[in-house]
């Protein structure tokens, strides 16, 4: 009976494992782009400023 | 666009999970002696491959790092040494889980489970060190230089491991027990899932950490001009 | 006389004239020695594997004091640069400053080894050619990481503490094979038993030698 | 005409900016050359790659034919340098240090090179005394004394004046006009005008990872140079 509680924490933890490395990938993704969008609007910005 | 990209990822990774999923519980028969808790077996393997894989791809972009001087095979180590870490952990987690049914211990000192261990260790001296680097040129050469004695230091690791106090030396056989056709099949199958999962990984976190390099760089220099 | 010896010898001689790594490394080392007795039950003999374990811990923690202060010592005043302007090759230096370590290290040891089979029994004493091979070719392994991560450490912002954190987890594996040896040599085994732990740990110390030899020169590029 | 020293198409390029965008220029033996320019127009990167300390991105340097990197050690022996850090050994008396660094580079007799240099530098008296008990101004002078030990053809400093006491930098100027008669090939990089005139042969200015002007001293004036360098430096801060 333990038994298959440990086979299902084992695989809860590869699961959550997997899926909170996932999650944190893709989270810093979506910043990185928010980032850039700010960034191109700052380009924009000096470019109209200069041109 | 860039999250249409995460999510694809996602959706293949979610599909070949359920492919290996189905296998391992539904297909694959129930093991004898130790019963249900075997099934573990099949992703802790696959994570050890994985975590293998990742490891020999940082000792490789180290290497040519130091041969180029190109950013990019900095950007592909630490991304795979990432990766590596995270299923380092998850050998180690599932390795205690399967342990403590079977051979009644939380921890074992078999050689697997401590090189994997040691393993950690090492990897996880790489993110100490990178955190304590500023410039990237100076940064990507340490790191390079501990990926690829890190990696070199792998047999010697595996053949100390041997000393250490075994309790349970059934354990070292784990890997060579005798198997179901159905089971190498099931095995050959996770093993496969997870390392399409490894490249997916290493090519979404490489583009991440790309991005992230020259966006910071990016505004970097916006400062340098602005101010 | 060529780069290597000018390097040992100077840094050898400011260790001479104020031993700050060996007088560090010693006191260390006998604080250790009597900080880890506590670990063991009261009245009891100790195995040959804890004694063994007990006297490497106390080794390799404490020479940790000394390997930081290899290529930090070069730091000040960025003496560093100097070395790397003149015409000495970087295999030079890292040969200097290798056998630095081990010189310094051995020193150290000289007076942790005997304190230690005064502290812990000198039942322990059977081998005296076998002991000293098993600590230089130890040391060696030692020196070769040290100095390599020395130089890394000592090129971040937290310099010598960082050293620790890098430097054990890669000699883990040397460490466990010396307390082997070392317990074996106390039992008093024949040296055929554990002879081909000793080749490992040859090779331990010639593969880590050369690649420090090959990444040195990335290490202190810039 | 230009045979001592050439640097062709020099680029640096870190952490995604560029410090040196293709420098090139000569120099004859015997030039002193004064290189002005703001701050981050590349100059210490400059002559960090000169050094050998900083390894470029691109390009090619060679002294007497000797290239960087395919003779570095022979590079090397004509080299002397001066920076901002003394690069002496706080614990190790002056003669000490003199004689380390002299055998360094392979002298037939390190110690009579030694004691020479001291005497020209004024600390001989001061020989048996450890650096580290040395005043500023007695560091600096040592520290000139340490980049002369291997009579280099080619002496480059970074900003030598900056932080010298009165003393210190008299000897200095002295020691650069004795170079200068023996035929030895100088580079100083400063942002001070009044020093870097002194002595000079030529005169650049390096502005954003470029060398924007160069000529021979006897043919500007302070005035054209000082227009040229605010032209160059306010011209940048627009692109």
């Amino acid at each position: 009976m333990s038994s298959e509680l440990f086979l299902i924490a084992g695989y809860m933890v590869i699961w959550g494992g997997i899926f909170g490395y996932v999650f944190y990938a893709a989270r810093q993704q979506h910043l990185l782009a928010a980032r850039v969008q700010v960034l191109e609007e700052l380009i924009k910005e000096m470019e109209h400023r200069n041109g | 666009m860039l999250i249409k990209k995460d999510q694809m990822v996602l959706i293949v990774a979610a599909l070949l999970f359920g492919v290996a999923i189905y296998t391992v519980f539904v297909y694959a028969p129930t093991e004898l002696v130790m019963g249900p808790i075997q099934k573990i077996f099949y992703f802790h393997l696959s994570s050890a491959l994985v975590a293998f894989l990742s490891f020999f791809t940082a000792f490789v972009s180290g290497i040519l790092y130091l041969i180029r001087k190109d950013l990019k095979w900095d950007v592909i180590g630490v991304a795979s040494v990432e990766i590596g870490l995270v299923f380092t952990t998850l050998v180690l987690i599932t390795g205690v889980l399967w342990g403590r049914p079977v051979w009644n211990t939380w921890w074992t000192w078999d050689p697997r489970l401590t090189t994997s261990l040691i393993l950690w260790f090492i990897y996880a001296s790489y993110f100490i060190l990178r955190s304590s680097v500023e410039r990237q040129d100076t940064r990507a050469v340490f790191c390079a230089v501990l990926a690829i004695v890190g990696f070199v230091d792998v047999p010697i690791v595996f053949l100390s491991a041997r000393l250490w106090r075994t309790i349970h030396p059934v354990v070292i056989r784990a890997g060579s027990i005798d198997m179901a056709p159905e089971m190498v099949t099931t095995l050959l199958v996770s093993l496969g899932t997870f390392t399409l999962l490894w490249a997916l990984l290493l090519y979404q976190r490489t583009r991440t950490l790309t991005l992230a390099c020259r966006v910071q760089n990016f505004e970097r220099q916006l400062d340098g001009e602005v101010l | 006389m060529s780069g290597f010896w000018l390097i040992l010898q100077k840094d050898l001689y400011a260790e001479f004239r104020r031993p700050e790594s060996v007088i560090g490394m010693v006191f260390f080392g006998f604080l250790l020695l009597v900080i880890l007795n506590l670990a063991i039950p009261l009245g009891s003999e100790i195995s040959p594997e804890t004694g063994a374990g007990i006297l490497w811990v106390t080794i390799t923690v404490s020479s940790i004091l000394g390997l930081s202060r290899t290529m930090s010592r070069e730091r000040e005043n960025r003496c560093m640069d100097g070395l790397l302007l003149s015409p000495v090759s970087v295999e030079a230096l890292f040969a200097a400053k290798m056998a630095v370590n081990v010189v310094l290290v051995l020193l150290a040891e000289c007076s942790i080894i005997p304190l230690f089979f005064i502290l812990y029994g000198d039942g322990f004493f059977t081998s005296l050619p076998m002991l000293v091979l098993v600590v230089v070719l130890a040391n060696v392994g030692f020196a070769a990481i040290g100095t390599l991560f020395s130089a890394i450490t000592a090129g971040t912002s937290r310099n010598e503490a960082l050293l620790p954190l890098l430097f054990y987890p890669l000699v883990i594996p040397l460490i466990s094979i010396t307390v082997k040896v070392t317990s074996m040599i106390f039992q008093g085994a024949a040296v055929a038993d554990y002879s081909s732990w000793l080749y490992v740990m040859i090779a331990y110390g010639c593969i880590f030698t050369g690649l420090g030899f090959l990444l040195l020169d990335h290490v202190v590029g810039e | 005409m230009s045979d001592f020293l050439t640097v062709k198409n020099l680029f640096k390029e870190y952490e995604g900016y560029r410090a040196l965008r293709g420098v090139t220029f000569g120099l004859a033996k015997g030039d002193f050359l004064s290189l002005f320019g703001p701050n981050g127009a590349g100059k210490s990167t400059l002559l960090g790659i000169i050094s050998t300390l900083v390894s470029p991105t691109s390009g090619q340097i060679e002294i007497k034919g000797f290239d960087l990197t395919e003779e570095p050690e022979q590079f090397k022996k004509q080299l002397g340098v001066i920076s901002h850090h003394s690069l002496l050994y706080d614990h190790m008396t002056a003669l000490e240090n003199l004689v380390f660094y002299a055998s360094l580079y392979k002298l037939k007799d390190p110690e009579k090179t030694a004691v020479e240099l001291l005497r020209v530098v004024e600390l001989y008296p001061r020989r048996h005394s450890r650096v580290g008990q040395f005043s500023r101004g007695m560091r600096q002078r040592l520290s000139v004394a340490r980049a002369l030990v291997n009579d280099p053809s080619l002496l480059l400093l970074d900003e030598p004046y900056s932080g010298l006491d009165q003393d210190a930098a008299a000897m200095l100027t002295e020691q650069l006009a004795e170079l200068k008669s023996k035929e030895r090939t100088v580079i100083v990089v400063t942002h001070n005008l009044d020093h870097g005139l002194n002595s000079a042969t030529k005169v650049g200015i390096l502005a954003a990872g470029r060398l924007v002007f160069m000529e021979a001293r006897n043919r500007v004036d302070r005035a054209l140079l000082e227009a040229e360098y605010l032209r160059h430096v306010q011209g940048d801060g627009e692109a």
